[in-house]
């Protein structure tokens, strides 16, 4: 089968210079046919080769049949976010080709199943039809069941051919994937040599695309963001999970319990947690309060709906003061909302959780590093403040693959926070204490943990209006002490969560920026663009609500501040407004909500028509 | 009632410490705040009872609660334990959630008909099915006191209000659901019955699982007129014990005269034993088959049947199907719980 | 029995002028003891006498046996806010007495039962104790079983006499009370008589305080909030009401309850209505949500912990575009809180409600008439827009008794929104229209009721990303454009709630107060305060959120606008800083959130202490 | 199974057009997107099979859902009339506001095992109290198919997963739950059991109160290991059906040649018949009692009986006790709504 030739003259990528190691593959392919492997043989590919990559998975709400598509983006410089183009297309799924094509970055390449005909659609783009009904027999003649599955590494096959990847390294990658599985190995192997053979034998490469070695992945690992803060959770000590199922954080919570059936069973058996699945988010917070008061480092997993549900345990929390770890993997709402989509749309809602007043800590972790230390930072402010503590994380981070170093061994000890033991009882006389007493000017009172066997240890928990002693009250000035008191923890706690990370232009600039979580990535790419056009600014990324004082001093000493958030209605913006005003008029609001994650070009855009210079 | 089951829950021959060594007054509370003959005051002088009787050590006990009139009694109690007067309904995963973190808490939940039956059933189910281990008396007067009266849901249909309103809705039999769920201890009570609810108690505290215990107590407020079936008056005109119980701790005085073959003996994990004594038909509250239809015929002829109803006293509890340690989760140190730098190796290596 | 001479002579309000119709009678009792019978024959009484009144009942979150108060405002100039002190104390409750009589007002009457002995306590004080035991007996001598109940209605008699309330004006209150139940009114007669007869007898006046007769009464009402709302439910034309009960809010339920089975059932047996208790606050407000899909006018009622529950469903009545009114009866949280206290604490948790970008129109009412006429509007604006809606009342203003003009018969038409009937449907024909488009610019799209006999009427409504015809759809632009019209519809219901009431200052002042709900009262009785100190404000009272343009004017056109509220964390303030951004640095925050009702006074305070001149 | 009842249920005798002159094609929906060969999408098919065979005007169906695989499949049956794919495990509310507002509609609630029996069995629980005129299909896959296959509450204790995770706790029998709750209808079927499940739905959709209808569903993807009690290879094997069902609407032709006696008939309040024919023992469907014993002894013996449990074909539905007039609520117009001035003035002088 010879290519047609329309398509060989009209292509005018063909001529252009070779693109090294920059640019996006984009894999359309329907969910539950198992492209999952091929991709990640391809990204594993490349990183072997030395190559950063970032890889993106966008798929539905579905368990089989619907459009899925992974972008795998290649960037020696080390750009992970989301490029809206595709460089390299491997068309799979008819649903969508005609689309994907349309959408394909001018002078893509574009693999795709022969007979689906897309090479009419646009004379810009370089196409490669390949009989994959055919190949996929050859790889695998006896097992026509296999077929549908092996399919898609017959593409990975072809896709290593044309973009030059390191056979070596993809067998390395098969490896990784099937290396329990022997036979599984030799047949996937097949696939990808069938595929690759035939590349090599019946298409002429025409796209400038290319991948070739580098050594900047060395020692490096890619890792989704739950699976990290998993790893947090089991190095701060967490011994109670209560949770329930919902996309985006499920693998959150399936990870941390598979770290802890791996390293918190004893030789013995016995298992130094225990993980409860909820009947809903309601029940799922209630157990890790109960476990938060009575001293285990406690955490329930969530996403939108499930912060909804848990709003009246959350201002019980927060009034009762009790430790808990709350992860939002923030998916699209309102409401159900777009499932398997990315949005940093729980913000607001969250920091003010519940009626009445209150506040409470929120994490914005960007990278997957940082998704694993938050985590442990999460569980010392949350045990130190005795306060519901969030983790912020998104679908963005939390379920795609991202590189980075692998992770440091946590220096320093867990904080447990004010805690008295019967010693202390002892000491102070069973009068000495009060629940709710602010004994250090800091607002933040001691606790007990049930089971302390000495008189005067014990106190009642209620969220009812309570007194310094815990006892019931409708006082009205002993309601209002202790409201100031939790405001005045609210204080202590504002400098001690992790303080936004500045990054400074050459010199000062009147305009900044401001981000969090994983905007964050696309941000400062648009930045080096926008340094090459001339034009710098400051950034700040925030990393926690209460905003430390940098935080006011950074809209101080800007006139203009454009706060960038994946939401429609500029929560962060909303946020900074209530607590710092004055920053109010400094704000411009950059948003993005439409599911997919931020990407540099609309960065660049967006601020470029507000500073027209 | 008299019964010749040697149970030290009388006055007489109560000892004036317990095998702690404490007196009554330790496991007392906060004076209530609520009505004068509220039932529920009745079922927390029952509760002190039964804990100073059982020996229950008080700074192990988590009382745990929601909210509402029953949901406030655990504060009317052991003041030396650890109270959680939590949200409406939801106290069941509270205490599971206080449970997993400290296997070694007791845990005593109070709480209401409303609190149980219509806003908490969902809690309750799963508590149930779960087997957490926890006492769970449900202080029942088919209505909500504490806002002022109206019908719970587990007011019979028909049920007529103090007011006058029909009550529209199926009446939940909170012992025949428990036990549909596969609850490991059922039982009945009327807090007017002392006699029987202090053994029931007993029992129910020293049950390794889930111990639903179902004490019908009048709210003199707002259900106790007189055709209520959650009154007084009807409630001792109608009260029918299935069998004469007693609960006897290891340290208890041996019941030696008593001819065998005439009750019932359940041997608990402690050591302790439930005796439990023929009235007037044969019951064995072992037979969970019996228990279903006992309770169907009840409901059928609009009977109130009080005593134990079911007990397994050897089912796996939740924290038994956990294989949690010795040491509460709570308890445990940073070294017991974060993995060396070689587990975070292969973590990081299954990564590359 | 004489009263002690030590009171006789050491009293110094014994000698000041009359006090006539302005000060607060406090009735310091125990709940359960049917002291309210009483306080509203007193309350009544004045009212009859033409004086204009105010009743505050401060009980506590118990059924029997507690501390309660009742205040009574007496005012001829019509202030019906809270007055931090007492003018007539009657202390019948030993277990608060001593604290009563410290906190009364210098000079105040203290009418208390004998054997507390209150009179050696503050020397300023002009005391009245009374035998209370002996008279009730006297009262009625042959139903001991009724004397706790009874002796109520002697210090109603006492006061009655010493106050110099009128005894036509008495009997009238009690037959009011107890027309339909002739024993029961002979017997409070009796006792009202007795305790009266006794004081004339017994007693020398030596306060100041008087009502005396005056004609300012007339024709008017004295009614709840809640019972105002229930009314306007029944005029709005709601047909399903679905709740929950919870402090404060359950007597609004219960009288709509009441007035449906007056006034909405025929003759023949059938009910033009249906209510359901629900198991809980998601159930009900469920219930709600499914019957006003269905085309009918519903609402639930609740307070705080309600709204947390709803959460869930609030987001999902949003994106799906359904009308529901709620009724946020607000007390004091975080969580359970103070039940039976007061808050303005729900705003900002209900106006952004539910995870995911969401927003919701709140309405404050300030007065009953308000309550009663913004439950019709709340209807309308559901109905007209598709959306929750949400009246937030309070304890303050729901279960505490208001005096006002009768309210006016309802003007104009229920306004049903945009629904397609099946001839619209014929007219448009099946394809003709869409459920979630943009057809008139406003936003609001076109929907049909379920059971519209017609193809092509039926919708799919669900949670999830829709399109415009309300299929299901992952698309992000398809998203996004639905986003961004239900900003349009909120731009559109921006100026179509109830706009603030401007109150300016005699000349326009730099500086501006802003406030809502019953603040109100206090602020207008502050304003005549200082207007006689020579202070003046311009004021703003909002009525609604969004805010119309006329907040974002009068922002624009003062220095300093003290944003005056009941909560610890200047919700209010915080929804005009995200809002209307150039607010912000113009607010200054007045904030009372102890429970209790502000009061004139510390709004005096707070404002010279800023605004010192 | 073949059956003697004269079941206009198979291909061979169907009318190309119902009684309302309605093609079967005309209860179809869109596309499903489910996985080839879910349990669910044979419910679909049967449900339209059923609507149709039984005349249902398509423009009266609200077809109410929560939130999973099985609710999505309201889409995918009766695109004429109206869905509501709410929130997860809250179907049951939403579904008796839209009866409350108009009476007329046909209730048609789908669910999963997860939006029931885990987050949603308090809502199932006070539906079921209440009456409330609705077809309650439950699709039972024992997992959460759309969050990747874990345990619902419906998979009974030690029930292994797909990953070999082991179940901890008791499994919720949904239809003895029901019984127990006073469910007015009460059935379980098998969705590979077409024959047996289209009269099922047939007469659940005529059923003027709640019918629980609890259908076995298997989750290809998630939990069809052959030794999971909800699989295919399972179902298939142990099935046992308790007796033959069919049902006859008014307009279906007569039943003619068949000797009574060997039968049951149930009348329906639009004058259909439930016609039940004894397969291996006597059973009434009438009898709760007999339902009782019957889901005990198959619990204990560990048996999948399906047929049609319990029918109570007169008990009141919570629309009954509310009085509500002819004329559907939301289409009341302000005149039947607000009372007039004399109302408000005699309102007013209450206030004075
Ligand atoms: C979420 C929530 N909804 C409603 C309430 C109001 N509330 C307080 S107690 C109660 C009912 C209590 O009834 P029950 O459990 O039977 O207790 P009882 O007072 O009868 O002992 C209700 C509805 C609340 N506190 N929280
Ligand atoms: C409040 C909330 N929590 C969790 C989820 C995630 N979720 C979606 S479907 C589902 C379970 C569905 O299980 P089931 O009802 O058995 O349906 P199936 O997919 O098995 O048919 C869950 C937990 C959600 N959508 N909403
Ligand atoms: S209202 Fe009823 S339940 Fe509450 S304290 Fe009084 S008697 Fe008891
Ligand atoms: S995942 Fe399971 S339940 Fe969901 S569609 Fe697939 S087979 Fe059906
Ligand atoms: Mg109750
Ligand atoms: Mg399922």
């Amino acid at each position: 089968m010879t290519p047609p030739s329309a398509v060989e003259t009209a292509s005018p990528g063909a001529q252009t210079a070779m693109v090294v190691n920059d640019f996006t593959i984009l894999v359309a392919t329907v969910n539950g046919t198992g492209s999952q492997t091929s991709n990640n043989t391809l990204i594993r590919t490349i990183m072997g080769m030395g190559v950063p990559v970032a890889g993106r998975n966008i798929f539905p709400s579905n368990i089989y049949g619907l459009p899925t598509w992974y972008a795998i983006r290649v960037c020696q410089d080390g750009w992970s976010g989301r490029q809206r183009k595709a460089n390299v297309l491997i068309a799979m799924n008819l649903a969508t080709a005609h689309d994907d094509v349309a959408k394909a970055a001018a002078g893509a390449a574009v693999i795709y199943d022969q007979p689906m005909g897309l090479d009419t659609l646009r004379k810009d783009l370089v196409y490669y039809p390949v009989p994959f009904a055919k190949l996929v027999k050859e790889a695998c003649p006896d097992k026509p069941a296999l077929w549908k599955l092996v399919t898609n590494m017959v593409y990975v096959g072809v896709a290593a051919q044309l973009l030059g990847l390191d056979m070596t390294s993809v067998e390395a990658a098969l490896a990784k994937a099937f290396g329990s599985k022997p036979k599984a190995l030799s047949v996937n192997q097949a696939a990808v040599r069938v595929g690759a053979k035939w590349a090599a034998e019946n298409l002429k490469k025409r796209d400038p695309y290319r991948v070739e070695p580098r050594n900047l992945t060395s020692g490096k690992i890619l890792i989704d963001g739950n699976s990290a803060s998993a790893l947090g959770a089991l190095m701060a000590g967490c011994t109670v999970l209560t949770w329930y199922p919902i996309t985006p954080s499920s693998s959150l919570a399936e990870s941390l319990q598979d770290y802890f059936t791996k390293y918190r069973r004893t030789a013995s058996g016995e298992q130094r947690y225990a993980v409860v699945q909820a009947e809903d988010e309601l029940a799922a917070v209630g157990m890790a309060i109960g476990a938060g008061w009575a001293g285990a480092r406690s955490m329930t997993t969530t996403s939108g709906p499930g912060i909804s549900l848990m709003s009246e345990f959350i201002g019980l929390a927060y009034y009762a003061e009790i430790p808990v770890v709350i992860i939002d993997v923030q998916r699209v709402g309102p409401s159900t909302g777009l499932p398997t989509r990315t949005m940093q749309g729980d913000l607001l809602f969250t920091a003010y959780n519940s009626h009445g007043d209150t506040k409470h800590p929120l994490l914005f972790p960007t990278s997957a590093q940082e998704a694993y230390e938050m985590t442990m930072v999460a569980f010392d402010i949350a045990e130190r403040f005795q306060t519901p503590t969030f983790l912020m994380l998104d679908l963005e981070l939390g379920m795609n693959n991202w590189l980075c170093d692998p992770f440091p061994y946590p220096v320093g000890d867990i904080d447990r926070g004010k805690v008295l033991t019967k010693a202390d009882i002892e000491r102070l006389g069973a009068n000495g204490w009060g629940r709710y007493k602010d004994v250090d000017g800091d607002g933040i009172p001691y606790r007990t943990l049930p089971g302390t066997e000495i008189d005067g240890a014990a106190y009642f928990t209620r969220g009812t209006g309570h007194d310094e002693q815990a006892r019931y009250t409708e006082d009205s000035a002993a309601y209002k002490r202790n409201l100031d008191r939790l405001l005045k923890k609210w204080e202590t706690l504002r400098n001690a969560v992790p303080g936004p990370v500045l990054s400074p232009a050459k010199s000062p600039t009147r305009v900044g920026l401001v981000a969090l979580g994983t905007t964050h990535w696309p941000i400062e790419e648009a930045r080096a663009t926008l340094r090459g056009k001339g034009v710098e600014f400051d950034y700040m990324r925030l990393r926690a609500f209460p905003f430390a004082d940098a935080v006011r001093d950074f809209f101080a000493s800007h006139d203009r501040v454009y706060v960038i958030e994946e939401n429609r209605d500029g929560q962060m913006a909303a946020m900074l407004r209530i607590e710092i005003p004055e920053t109010s008029d400094k704000i411009k609001s950059v948003l993005h909500y439409d599911g997919l994650p931020l990407d540099a070009e609309t960065v660049v855009e967006e601020i470029l028509a507000h500073e027209t210079r | 009632m008299t019964t010749s089951i040697p149970v030290p829950s009388g006055a007489s021959s109560a000892p004036k410490v317990n095998n702690l060594g404490l007196a009554k007054k330790d496991y007392d509370g906060v004076a209530s705040t609520l009505c004068n003959g509220c039932g529920h005051d009745a079922i927390t002088a029952a509760l002190i009872q039964a804990l100073w009787e059982d020996g229950m050590n008080p700074y192990k006990v988590a009382k745990m609660s929601g909210i509402g009139c029953s949901s406030k009694t655990t504060a009317y109690f052991l003041s030396k334990a650890w109270g959680f007067n939590a949200v409406h309904g939801r106290m069941p995963s509270v205490a599971t959630g206080a449970l997993l973190a400290n296997r070694t808490l007791i845990g005593v939940g109070v709480s209401g008909d409303g609190d149980t039956a219509s806003i908490g059933i969902g809690q309750f189910v799963h508590a149930v099915r779960r087997n957490v281990p926890l006492t769970y008396v449900v202080e029942n007067n088919g209505v909500y006191g504490l806002t002022k009266g109206q019908f719970s849901a587990t007011s019979e249909k028909g049920a007529k209000s103090k007011y006058g309103d029909v009550n529209p809705s199926e009446g939940i039999d909170l012992c025949s659901l428990a036990l549909e769920l596969g609850a490991t201890f059922v039982a009945r009570s009327f807090s007017a019955d002392k006699k029987q609810l202090v053994p029931l108690l007993k029992a129910a505290l020293k049950h390794r699982g889930i111990a639903i215990v179902d004490v019908i107590s009048p709210c003199v407020t707002f259900n106790n007129h007189p055709d209520s079936t959650k009154s007084y008056d009807w409630g001792r005109e109608h009260e029918k014990q299935i069998h004469e119980i007693g609960y006897v701790n290891p340290w208890d005085p041996q019941d030696v005269d008593y001819p065998a073959g005439e009750r019932i003996e359940v041997a608990m994990p402690d050591g302790g034993r439930i005796l439990v004594r023929k009235i007037d038909r044969d019951y064995d509250p072992r037979d969970r088959r019996a228990a279903d239809r006992l309770l169907a015929d009840a409901r059928e002829k609009g009977e109130f049947l009080t005593g134990l109803f079911y007990v397994s006293a050897d089912t796996p509890n939740l924290l038994d199907m956990l294989s949690l340690p010795e040491t509460p989760l709570a308890y445990l140190q940073q070294a017991d719980l974060r993995p060396g730098r070689e587990a975070l190796d292969e973590v990081m290596e299954s990564f590359r």
